[in-house]
């Protein structure tokens, strides 16, 4: 599997999304974020960090760089993009996802392990979960408490596109979970077609048991699965 | 030379965290204040050749990168500079 | 000149004098002011140095001792570890962020320009009493100050430690720490050599930022110095990330010959220290540094202290080389002068001579000082005080709460919450153990790292108070399963011009020298950070401490965390402690006085080789130092998802309970392990005591079959969990 | 009810990573700038009460708590607020 990780000035995630990647198998590729073409690759990952020092807001300017326009017209014809953290805010400030990742409702910058609720299991992203499952992943933010109008909160429901949803414990999305004030504890959305993937936690920090726990395996494998289906029965 | 001084704010329905705790700071401190939200303040110099142009392009400018339309809403005002 | 000039560019009229005799001339302005900060206490040391020369610095693992940008150690594998600690206290009480930001910003540029991958900061904090607002808003400034930095910048904050102190209010401590990882191979220096090389300025432009900052760190901050606020600078983390990403790929090319960053005095100190280093001599010509501001003077230029800028030395010949790295990261190198063989620093403007000094006259002629050392008066009062009348005021359940409550002993986390303590993926263990453990990709070894210091013991007994910053240190590191290495040490003392505190600052030193020899762990660099004083009223003496470990096997990391019921208490020293200096007698006497207990260091050294040893065989499930509030505070915090039942014997309930003592050990075994251990304690010749065993809902203590205290260990978590938060959201 | 405009700008000498940050970008945009400086812009809400020391009280606020005088200047400007 062909996998491509920006490295944007001032990622810093790049070499642990990489990493991870390796651990599971995987040999990724780094991508200069001035490079012009994204062609051949079978998922993108946008990491976390500071891309710019994420001045002026987070992720604005990265969205100028020159390989993300690639990256757009990739993702609309169908390609895979993970963007975590950082990855995340880049994905809605360039409009492949709705909605704008705002400061944490205390104002916090906040490095935390969390529950999630996996909520959608028939994704290339998501497969090896349950549905419904409570995960522990976790977050490392100051702007990841998720806005979007109430039309457009709307259509994210209805279509199904949270794919984590931050809960306590126990699995109950309430305020208690909610570390950062998103609107319906929402921690993850998809796009309509399901190929553009973003979330605030951080699952390759979660991949090696001696630094904190698995459960973060299971979205990469996801993908390497989707992919390996892909190979074998064609698009 | 212009100078373009631009003024982004949150948009009315966006809840302003940042601007409730310095409200509350302030409450705390004694003084009578209703409301407090915080938005950005930016001056762009502009160089005489973008004079012509300068509206739009500080429109464009504004609507691209400076804020996001999603949450924000911009205005700006174009002085000569001294 | 006019006595004036020199006088308020730092200098006394003796060193005016002895820098005439140097130059063998009357100095110009410009030279006048670049001696004085170059014999400013904070860059040349001058009351220190004779003090710190005392320090052990030599041992089979140090690779690089003091006198570098920071100190290197080897870990094996053909790996060493760098680290170094340093202060930004006065910054930080003008405006706390941008002045702790830019303390984390240097302390990471020291580490980076010795080659080496910085992989976490440590951030030990000091600041007044946390009831009042100006405390508060000191701490949530500094706190989001760190994190605002490291985090950006990509490098986990992975330990420290905070106290609120009297002492400290107007003038907070703000220490951090660095470490990073470098193979032998890329150890780089900050020596200028061969004559010919260019000499560049590599990274942010400069401006007018925080001229005066080296000097300034050098006086008491007063009224006065809010009127020299430049003297604060801003940081830019994301130039910094791309000037470490430049400078570790320009390292590990092989073009340069030496680099150092620009930290306080800017191109001052990094290019006569290079110069000196290297034996040699470097021209420069101002006009071509890269600079943000026009109208900028020499003086302003070769004394601006603006962040995220470095000097490299590269070979002849490798000038593109440099330029086509620090291009590709979007950043300046530009020559802007050569190493010449003379030994002369001389500066020129558009071409003209402006100033010509000889290097070694600014950097090893600095005048050293031997200050007058006077035992203060509260020594032997304090000393003297009785504390056996003390009796407990309340039940000791009551007692227990309240000391876990209070803002020393109060869990840090809504502290170490706002740190990424975990990028890089190589934490182990985070921030909440006893040490912070990361692991050394690609080798089965782990790092631990802790800070320490407990200034109230230095305050009571600064020789005693001093050695047990190390041992505090040392006991974090094995309790996490790392054997010692090598300290660095940040030293935080009042107006050393007062004997009084010349003699606490004397005496901490011999302490610290003593324990480092005794425990085997040289110091390898540090910082010193004189004149913490508000008003003539000094900090307590505090002498922090930063020590790395090695953890030869991952596997074997200790937490200090019950891991389950029915594991078997185990108390490595003393049962009893004493409450003298103690969080108890100043929580609810008010009081901090006494004798602090004698100390053995060889004793404690011996106990600690046995806890690695232990550690080693795998017999130990789990450990804890005992430090502040004693051991029913430990015990408290060991009982996170399990409580424990534990019965002591002894005289003094308040003492076996809340006394203080440091070199003691609380930790668990299997209960079919503890025959085994008892036995290894005895040919080791270490006393162990078997207090109890975990399990339950609670922690429940009797002296002498006496039940003295039961309190629900999730009473505990939420007392300990909820006073920062409370005091500061 | 009145409003106070509130503008909170780096002072000149200090640096400013993000305008400077900023600024690269709309250059390597292709937009024609000069300079860009980012601050803050505050809107304090007042209530009526306040109305008679309204200038007094907004100087005080903007150098206790809106501004850090060591790095930063402020300017403010009263209207009634419709
Ligand atoms: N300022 C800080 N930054 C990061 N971690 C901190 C800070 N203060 C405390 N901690 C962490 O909280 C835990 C408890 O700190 P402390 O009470 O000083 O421990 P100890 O008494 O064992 O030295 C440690 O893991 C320490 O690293
Ligand atoms: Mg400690």
């Amino acid at each position: 599997m062909k996998i491509g990780i920006v490295r944007f000035p001032g990622s810093n995630c790049e070499v642990d999304v990489w990493e991870a990647w390796r651990v599971l198998g995987q040999e990724p590729k780094m991508l200069w974020h001035q490079e012009t073409s994204v062609r051949g690759y079978d998922l993108i990952v946008l990491p976390g960090g500071f891309s710019y020092g994420d001045y002026l807001r987070t992720g604005a300017i990265a969205r100028f760089s020159p390989i993300m326009e690639d990256v757009i017209h990739f993702a609309h014809e169908g390609g895979m993009v993970l963007g975590i953290c950082n990855g995340f805010q880049i994905l809605t400030e360039c409009g492949l996802l709705p909605g704008a990742l705002l400061r944490n409702k205390d104002l916090h910058f906040l490095c935390q392990p969390q529950y999630l609720r996996v909520e959608r299991t028939d994704l290339a992203f998501t497969s090896l979960y349950q549905e419904g499952e409570v995960i522990q992943i976790p977050i490392n933010h100051g702007e990841g408490n998720y806005s979007i109008d109430d039309a457009g909160l709307k259509e994210l429901e209805e279509n199904g596109q949270v794919v984590f949803r931050y809960v306590d414990k126990t699995g109950v999305e309430n305020e208690l979970g909610n570390p950062n004030g998103s609107r319906h504890n929402i921690a993850g959305i998809v796009n309509r077609t399901g190929n553009v993937l973003g979330m605030m936690p951080h699952p390759e920090r979660v991949v090696e048991e001696i630094v904190g726990g698995t459960d973060g395996q299971r979205l990469l494998l996801s993908l390497v699965q989707a992919w390996e289906r892909r190979m074998q029965y064609g698009a | 030379m212009l100078k373009a001084k631009v003024t982004v704010t949150l948009k009315k329905s966006i809840l302003d965290p940042q601007g409730s705790a310095v409200e509350k700071a302030l409450k705390s401190m004694g003084y009578k204040v209703d409301e407090v939200r915080i938005g950005k303040f930016m001056e762009v110099t502009l160089p005489e050749a973008a004079r012509e142009n300068a509206t739009e392009m500080m429109h464009e400018i504004c609507h691209k990168l400076l804020s996001n339309p999603v949450i924000e809403d911009y205005s700006f005002e174009l002085e000569d500079k001294e | 000149m006019e006595p004036r000039i020199w006088r308020e560019m730092g200098l006394t009229d003796e060193e005016y004098e002895r820098v005439k005799v140097l130059m063998g001339r009357e100095p110009n302005e410009l030279e006048v002011g670049i001696f004085g900060v170059m014999w400013s206490e904070h860059c040349s040391y001058k009351t220190s140095k004779p003090i710190l020369r005392r320090f052990p610095t030599e041992g089979p693992q140090v690779l690089q001792g003091p006198g570098e940008n920071a100190g290197i150690v080897d870990i094996g594998d053909g790996l060493a570890v760098v680290f170094k600690m340093e202060s930004h206290n006065h910054p930080s009480a003008l405006e706390p962020y941008q002045g702790a930001a830019t303390g984390v910003g240097g302390i990471l540029r020291d580490v980076f320009t010795m080659g080496a991958r910085p992989i976490a900061v440590l951030d030990p904090l000091r600041f007044g009493p946390l009831e009042e607002e100006n405390t508060r808003r000191l701490v949530r400034g500094v706190v989001e100050g760190i994190g605002g930095y490291g985090n950006s910048i990509g490098i986990p904050t992975v330990a420290g430690d905070v106290y609120f102190h009297e002492s400290y209010r107007g003038n907070p401590l703000v220490n951090a720490m660095a470490v990073g990882l470098l193979e032998h191979r890329h150890i780089a220096k900050g020596v200028a050599s061969g004559v010919g090389n260019p000499v560049m300025v590599v990274g942010a432009r400069t401006g007018r930022d925080g001229i005066h900052g080296a000097t300034f760190a050098s006086v008491e901050l007063s009224e006065e110095s809010e009127a020299k606020r430049s003297a604060v600078q801003v940081g830019d983390p994301f130039m910094e990330k791309l000037l470490m990403e430049a400078c570790l790929e320009l390292i590990q090319s092989g073009a340069i010959v030496g680099i150092q960053d620009m930290g306080a005095a800017g191109l001052t100190s990094s290019s006569c220290e290079m110069a000196s280093r290297g034996d040699s001599g470097i021209d420069m010509d101002l006009s071509l540094v890269p600079r943000r501001e026009t109208g900028m003077t020499p003086y302003e230029i070769m004394l601006s202290e603006s962040q995220e800028r470095m000097l490299v030395v590269p070979k002849a010949g490798c000038e593109q080389e440099v330029e086509a790295v620090f291009h590709r990261w979007g950043l300046e190198a530009v020559v802007v002068g050569k190493v010449t063989a003379d030994g002369m620093l001389r500066l020129l403007e558009n071409g003209q001579v402006v100033a010509e000094i000889p290097a070694k006259a600014l950097t090893d002629e600095a005048p050293l000082y031997h200050r007058p050392t006077r035992e203060p008066e509260y020594y032997a009062r304090l000393k003297e005080q009785k504390l056996d009348g003390v009796k407990a005021q309340k039940g000791y359940g009551e007692i227990l709460l309240d000391l876990l409550g209070s803002p020393n002993l109060a869990s840090k986390s809504w502290v170490y919450r706002q740190y990424d303590h975990q990028v890089g993926t190589n934490t182990v263990v985070k921030p909440g153990g006893d040490a912070a453990v990361l692991r050394v990709r690609g080798t089965n070894k782990g790092l631990g790292m802790t800070t320490d210091c407990n200034a109230r013991y230095v305050y009571l007994d600064p020789y005693v108070g001093g050695a047990l910053t190390v041992v505090e240190a040392a006991q974090n590191l094995v309790c996490v399963g790392a054997k010692p290495l090598a300290i660095t040490d940040c030293l935080n003392f009042g107006n050393p011009e007062k004997p009084e505190i010349f003699w606490q600052f004397e005496q901490a030193c011999a302490g610290i020298a003593e324990a480092c020899l005794v425990l085997e762990t040289p110091v390898t660099g540090g910082n010193v950070s004189l004149y913490n004083e508000t008003n003539g009223e000094a900090i307590y003496p505090t002498p922090t401490i930063g020590m790395v470990g090695l953890v030869e096997n991952l596997e074997q990391v200790v937490r200090n965390r019950f891991s389950e019921p029915g594991e078997e208490i185990l108390l490595l020293g003393e049962v009893s402690g004493s409450l003298a200096g103690s969080e108890y007698l100043a929580l609810f006497e008010g009081v901090e006085a006494g004798a602090l207990p004698p100390l053995d260091l060889r004793e404690i050294k011996k106990r600690l080789d046995f806890m690695l040893s232990l550690i080693k065989e795998e017999l130990v499930m789990s450990a804890h130092d005992l430090t502040e509030g004693g051991l029913a505070v430990a015990l408290a915090e060991m009982a996170e998802g399990c409580g424990a039942r534990v019965s002591v014997q002894g005289e003094n309930e308040l003492e076996l309970l809340f006394g203080e003592r440091l070199g003691r050990i609380l930790f668990t075994v299997k209960p079919q392990d503890a025959g085994k251990v008892q036995e290894l304690a005895q040919h080791a010749g270490v006393s162990v005591t078997r207090l109890g065993e975990s399990g339950g809902e609670a922690i429940a203590m009797t002296v002498n079959g006496v039940m003295m205290l039961e309190v629900a260990i999730a009473d505990c978590q939420r007392v300990r969990e909820e006073t920062l938060p409370k005091a500061l959201n």
